[in-house]
């Protein structure tokens, strides 16, 4: 443990922090957070062996995947809501 | 400890933990929470890529993983939506 | 033993130099007078909601949502540390095309990092562009991480002297 | 180690456990942005070459992108739910 830096010695508490605060949190909002927090982590990690490159395509990758899940959660969330509302009325059309 | 160890057994913590959460975390039964969850072993993958080395792989693994996520979640709602009609 | 001291305190210096700098530009361009985009709206009612000011809490969350001249200062000392003066100038492109990825007019970012630049080149004798990397980290965490109620009401009470909101 | 590596490891790890103990989700993101400050700042000082600065960039301005996504759907979905 005296050999490492500080670079690596944060991105490993990030990404355990990370990695059980994702799967703690219930709120999808709250759980995509601390999905960021790990993908800090992990490009702490990528930087701290000098992979600069695949440093950059990762961190240029990751708002891709953020803002792909959050429409993804947006969809999800208004097609649950129509549903319950029209689960109540659709009998009573049918009558 | 050395880096190489270090990250290896980092990963390995994050597979186990990933998997054991998709598997029995709370609130496991809504489809979103427990795909949100397949998201941390991912990254305990990459993190193995990256101590044997295998930078290509690596570097694939990311960018495939952004695109997977959005076939995952588009069948998600289509699932939603056909179970409401 | 006496190197430490004499490096914390070229830090804390740099520091306040650094806090000056970029909250007097983001006050000047306007920051704290309406909030640029939707998401630093709510983070400025829900800073009011805890006790603070309505307005200082648009200034924290216009540094959230899009880099200004906080992100500006921090990037050109980086810059500045590893290349020299024409890294203040590359910065000042990159984060006015950050800028303008986040919707934003992005006078303030570009300006901050020439300003920083300039300060750098004069005081390059007596303190080192890394200590301004450290003292910029140091600025940011007395306004977002210390304590966000005290900190809006203070950044408020600046804004109310340059006649920024309200 | 530097004296000023450490300085910033300190605050990175306090922003750290505040994220992880916060309740608000608003005040998550003030946190969070605090935090790419300080790992900005220890990719430039761990690197030392002018490729590292151009990473740090990317970096921040990237998790600056995503911040202001998430903050966003925050306010979008307050009227939903």
């Amino acid at each position: 443990m005296k050999n490492l830096e500080v670079l690596p010695l944060i991105s490993g508490v990030c990404c355990i922090l990370g990695g059980l605060g994702v799967v703690l949190h219930t709120n999808p909002i709250n759980k995509i957070i601390m999905l960021a927090l790990l993908e800090i982590g992990m490009i702490g990690l990528i930087v701290s062996s000098y992979y600069l490159d695949i440093a950059i395509i990762s961190s240029i990758c990751e708002p891709i995947c953020t803002i792909i899940l959050l429409l993804g959660y947006m969809k999800y969330l208004t097609t649950i809501k129509k549903k319950k509302k029209f689960g109540r009325d659709l009998p009573v059309l049918s009558k | 400890m050395d880096l190489v160890q270090y990250i290896l057994y980092l990963g390995y913590a994050l597979l186990i933990i990933g998997t054991l959460g998709a598997i029995l975390g709370p609130k496991v039964e809504d489809p979103l929470i427990r795909f949100l969850n397949v998201e941390v072993p991912s990254i305990g993958v990459a993190l193995i890529f990256l101590t044997y080395d295998e930078d290509l792989a690596l570097m694939t693994f990311i960018a495939v993983n952004a695109i997977l996520s959005l076939i995952l979640i588009r069948a998600l709602i289509l699932k939603e939506k056909y179970e409401s009609e | 033993m006496d190197e430490i001291v004499v490096s914390i305190l070229k830090m804390l210096v740099a520091g306040a130099i650094c806090w000056i700098n970029f909250v007097i530009i983001d006050t000047y361009f306007g920051l704290p007078e309406q909030p640029g985009v939707l998401g630093a709206k709510m983070i400025g009612e829900k800073v009011k909601d805890i006790g603070g000011n309505l307005h200082g809490g648009y200034f924290m969350g216009n540094i959230v949502c899009s880099p200004d001249a906080s992100a500006g200062t921090l990037l050109a000392s980086i810059m500045n540390y590893l290349m020299g003066v024409e890294g203040g100038l590359i910065t000042a492109l990159l984060v006015w095309i950050g800028n303008r990825l986040c919707a934003d007019p992005g006078y303030a970012g570009t300006i901050g990092a020439l300003t920083i630049t300039a300060i750098i080149s004069l005081l390059k004798p007596i303190i080192e562009p890394k200590y301004f990397v450290a003292g910029m980290v140091l600025a940011i965490f007395t306004i977002q991480g210390l304590d966000h109620k005290h900190a809006s009401l203070l950044l408020g009470k600046i804004a109310k002297k340059m006649n920024r909101g309200e | 180690m530097d004296i000023l590596e450490i300085v910033i490891g300190a605050v990175a790890l306090l922003m750290t456990l505040r994220i992880f103990l916060e309740r608000s989700r608003a005040r998550k993101l003030l946190y969070l942005c605090c935090l790419s400050f300080c790992i900005s700042a220890l990719i430039a000082l761990y690197v030392k070459s002018p490729m590292g600065g151009i990473t740090a960039i990317v970096y921040f301005i990237t998790s600056t992108l995503s911040s202001n996504a998430i903050a966003y759907t925050i306010e979008q979905t307050k009227h939903i739910e």
